[in-house]
């Protein structure tokens, strides 16, 4: 074997990681469950679980069905509110040497933005602003599906936070591009994509909605194809960093949205196949670069355009 | 918590659509009776884990004994698994019931319809365990548990013990029990939890939702509670982290 | 065994099938590679290839790969043009007691109604008109992403067709509802979704896209969750019946759709698993019928909602 | 044409990385050497098929012969087929090659990396076939050719034969056979294709491409001809069902 270490450093919005490997929002927690497993210290980052200004209750069960290759899932973003959340997990991720991604959600401008201020005080690194969660709404349609909407709420978030700011757009719209651009126009440092794709599933034995929202966001394998083609039209269509995620399982999958254009990318479902998928998904991303002997992890980004 | 490739050990049809799996893992010795195992499918299309309760547990040949019905793909996945073949789980999951805390008490352990499998190695762990147990009508662990304690049946059908439902069995041979730990249905639970309250006697129950994950994070496994529940805040619990057993009053069966 | 047998028989636009079972446009051919293996009497209908005033090349190849639980196509409606097909496929299909839905695609509108004027001669029983093609442009967006495009093209169609019109919709879309309703609105007989959901695959050893279109459509049971959801969104958006499909390999599968609101589904990827899939699919929706009790498949079509 | 379960008779490794896997099919009678079949996945995330060359035919015994490569997930799921298995199977697909018009002629079959396994049932259905084939370094199947007719080989490493491609070996040999049949990578048919009109002999090669429907459906899996095909008319043939034999005039392999 030869001694060959590929550097796998990349750098988002001036924050450095120490490989390209995040954890998806909501797959994760606020990562103690996962800390039992493996060494968080090994991750680029953590992603946490959107966090809103007060606990949020979610939806009723059930909350999740398995489709093929993928699932769906209506959690509703049962979360225990900011205070819970600086109090108690924050402080449980900096006993880590990883960058701690915070995920914000909120029914309405305001409510992201009172996170986002209680985020300042904080040591977080960057936050991600879910303005795409299809299960929650203001003024009938998801955030994420108005340009305008995106670019407001982008400028509002960026006035008062501290740290850069990742959107995080819904793929439930007829052209990425314009929503990433959207989001550049307000302001934002980094983009990241894909949320869920909009997805139903009908129990046909007791002739009912498989989750109790009707509706939930699709995940998973399933809908990597729609993941990749958006990563490389976003990061086709804007010059501020790319982060990819959707159905990634593996270093080779994770090599494939870098490849579209992704700086960085989020493990989510994989987790549940495997509660060490995101570091292997590391570890695979650097076997590639030795295998074919690629000095930086940077030198694959878009490489395929 | 251990992620790992199970071997199995042996394999065999208990009932129609029942199968009883023995499975050699790593962690047998750290098991509570009541805790669960995640299964994984090793079709690739299948992605989420299939939660099984642990029935039994043989520490000296760290193996453990799993009962499952054939409930859709997944399950008929693994009822093809034989020795030589391997499948990966997580484990062990959840707190179990607390055999601990009555382990000279008469325990009444109550199950119905697939909830049975997890009371075998429950009772192996208490003193005085007996059981009250309903079915449909074809019955399957039965002398498993005979081996054990007293075993109340009731049938839906009468064919077998009191014609009803397991509290009608209860009522009939005039049970009462220090306490209960009971698996099965939400009907069935439901009504336990009003005769527990009636009886004046805790009551455990072990809960079931659809998971991912298994180990706490994605939320998808919650079940209402009535106090606040320890970790988000919102009276939902996590049935696969702070469950799957919970004390009956804890719980919003509503 | 009761001698109970169902009612299969659906009508859509004033045409019965005899039930409500069809083949997807461009999986089938024209029925004549399939007909060797089962009576194409069986099916409600087949819909063919999609046909263009002139022959068409269709893409460069690689056109297809595979994909968890799906593939992706760009195949770019390679077809012989419609003397070819008014000569050859058409009376190959005439043999049949089936109904045949010709799908029609075009660059433009006009070439989209000289096949309508050429069709209206013909026997053919409806027109599926493929506005929805990910890979056929206007003015550098997709005719069927386009409100006011679809319903104007649906009433330019309407205006020369001879037989009811089904528009196909795109999936590729922020809100499938005001497609539905502009082809409503422009006098469509009924509509059709999902067509394919825009994808990307990368091969990373060989540094390049997987097919050589770059993007193509993606099918199969991975976007069925997303299929269902838009059938069941536009069946509630519009009166005209809705034809589903998506990912269909099963009786249970088309049961689902026709839960959520379908009147007739399509199976398409599912022949390529198995060249008897439409029948089956058939055969399987009879068999639920059967062992619910339904009397008429009609009594469950939006019974979920 | 058939799509039927297939019973797995035998399998062995042949080389690296090179299995051969002998199949119970209803259709042997029905077979043109030249021609394929097609390979379903059993894990349900896999949907399109495997086309697979029909290496050997035994009509009496009703079994095939497939010799293939493990390439990605498909083939590696069928490397572990065993007797007592089964595999769903389409075929026989394609035309094949036209052993019929050349029976009694100098055939040079011609094989390059994975194009050999197709060329043993067409030289055992010939009377005077001859083989030139190319290794990257291992060898595969030689014997086999070598119980038929002599065998001309090249290797990239010149470990054995001829160091360097199959045209390498026929120059280095002096070949001039009356036709020739081919199978393998597209660089090499096409230098053979320029070989092949100099030598004003006809040349029939066997095309790959990716395929869904392998029955002249979907029209994935077309090639470049020279001429109006018979289908869609716009010069592109159908490689599963046209094909996947071409006389290599007929063929645009720019
Ligand atoms: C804590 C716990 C312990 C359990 N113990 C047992 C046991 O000992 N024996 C037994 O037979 N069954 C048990 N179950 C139920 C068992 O998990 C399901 O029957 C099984 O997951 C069905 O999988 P499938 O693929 O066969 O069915 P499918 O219906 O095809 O499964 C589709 C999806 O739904 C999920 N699902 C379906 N039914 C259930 C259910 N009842 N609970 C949770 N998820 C479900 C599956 O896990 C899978 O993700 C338990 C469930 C829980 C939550
Ligand atoms: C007519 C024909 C005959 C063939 N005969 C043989 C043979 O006798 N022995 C042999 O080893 N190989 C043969 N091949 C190639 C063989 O089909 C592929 O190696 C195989 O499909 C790879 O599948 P996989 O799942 O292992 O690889 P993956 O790369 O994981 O396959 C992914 C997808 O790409 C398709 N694919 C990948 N490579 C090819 C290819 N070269 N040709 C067509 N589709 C491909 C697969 O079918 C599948 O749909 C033949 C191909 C054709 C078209
Ligand atoms: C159970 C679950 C919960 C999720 N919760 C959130 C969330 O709170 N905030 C968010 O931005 N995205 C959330 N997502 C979306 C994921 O972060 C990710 O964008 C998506 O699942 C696609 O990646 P994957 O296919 O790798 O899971 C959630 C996804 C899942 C499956
Ligand atoms: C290979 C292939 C070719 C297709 N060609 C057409 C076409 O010519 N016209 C059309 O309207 N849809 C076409 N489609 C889309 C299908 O008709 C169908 O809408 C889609 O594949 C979803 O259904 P499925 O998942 O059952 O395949 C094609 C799909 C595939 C896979
Ligand atoms: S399954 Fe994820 S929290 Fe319980
Ligand atoms: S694979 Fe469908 S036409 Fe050849």
């Amino acid at each position: 074997m030869s001694a060959f270490t590929p550097k796998t450093e990349v750098k988002i919005a001036g924050v450095t990681l120490k490989n390209p490997v995040m954890t998806a929002s909501g797959t994760f927690g606020s990562g103690m469950e996962y800390g039992e497993f493996f060494d968080l210290s090994k991750l680029g980052a953590v992603v946490t679980k959107g966090v809103a200004d007060k606990p949020w209750p979610g939806n009723p069960t059930p909350r999740i069905a398995e489709t093929p290759s993928g699932m769906l899932n209506a959690i509703g973003l049962q979360n225990p509110g900011i205070d819970v959340f600086i109090s108690r997990d924050l402080p449980y991720l900096a006993q880590y040497d990883t960058k701690v991604i915070v995920n914000v959600c909120g029914h309405s401008e305001e409510e992201y933005l009172n996170v986002v201020r209680r985020l300042a005080e904080t040591d977080a690194d960057m936050l991600e602003i879910n303005i795409s969660c299809p299960n929650v709404k203001e003024g009938g349609i998801a955030f994420g599906t108005d340009p305008k909407a995106v670019e407001r709420i982008t400028r509002a978030v960026k006035r008062e936070a501290r740290q850069p700011v990742i959107m995080k757009l819904s793929p439930n719209v007829t052209d990425i591009r314009v929503m990433a651009r959207a989001a550049e126009a307000g302001g934002a440092d980094a983009v990241s994509l894909i949320n869920t794709l909009t997805g139903m599933k009908i129990d046909i034995e007791r002739r009912t909605f498989a989750i109790a929202n009707r509706t939930g966001g699709l995940s998973g394998p399933a809908i990597r194809p729609v993941a990749v083609r958006m990563v490389y039209e976003a990061s086709h269509a804007v010059s501020i960093p790319v982060i990819g995620m959707g159905g990634i399982m593996s270093g080779e999958d994770a090599v494939e949205f870098l490849m579209a254009g992704a700086r960085a990318v989020s493990v989510g479902t994989a987790h549940f196949q495997d509660p060490l998928a995101s570091l292997r998904v590391a570890e695979g991303i650097r076997a590639f670069l030795e295998r074919k002997q690629i000095e930086d992890v940077n030198d694959i980004v878009g490489i395929v355009s | 918590m251990r992620h790992e490739t199970a071997a199995v050990v042996f394999q065999e049809t208990i009932a129609e659509n029942i199968k009883s799996l023995v499975l050699r893992v790593s962690f047998a010795d750290e098991i509570v009776p009541g805790q669960f195992i995640s299964l994984y499918s090793a079709d690739k299309s299948r992605l989420l884990p299939r939660p099984i309760s642990i029935c039994q547990v043989n520490r000296e040949a760290g193996t453990i004994r799993l009962v499952y019905r054939l409930a859709g793909a997944g399950t008929r996945e693994f009822a093809l698994l034989s020795p030589g073949d391997t499948v990966k789980v997580l484990g062990p999951l959840g707190n179990g019931f607390p055999v601990k805390d009555f382990t000279d008490k008469n325990v009444l352990l109550i199950g119905g319809g697939i909830g049975i499998p997890p009371l075998l190695q429950t009772a192996a762990e208490l003193h005085k365990a007996s059981f009250a147990v309903g079915y449909r009508s074809e019955t399957y662990l039965y002398e498993d548990m005979q081996a054990i304690g007293d075993v109340y049946v009731s049938t839906e059908d009468g064919s077998l013990g009191t014609k009803g439902n397991v509290l009608d069995a209860i009522r009939e041979n005039g049970l009462h029990p220090d306490a209960a730990f009971a698996c099965g249905p939400k009907p069935m639970l439901r009504a336990l939890s009003a005769w527990a309250e009636n009886e004046n006697i805790p009551l455990y129950i072990s809960m079931e939702e659809h998971m991912a994950c298994g180990i706490g994070a994605c939320l998808a496994c919650v079940c209402k509670t009535t106090e606040e529940d320890g970790h988000s805040h919102v009276k939902n619990a996590r049935i696969c982290k702070d469950g799957p057993v919970f004390l009956s009053k804890e719980v919003d069966l509503t």
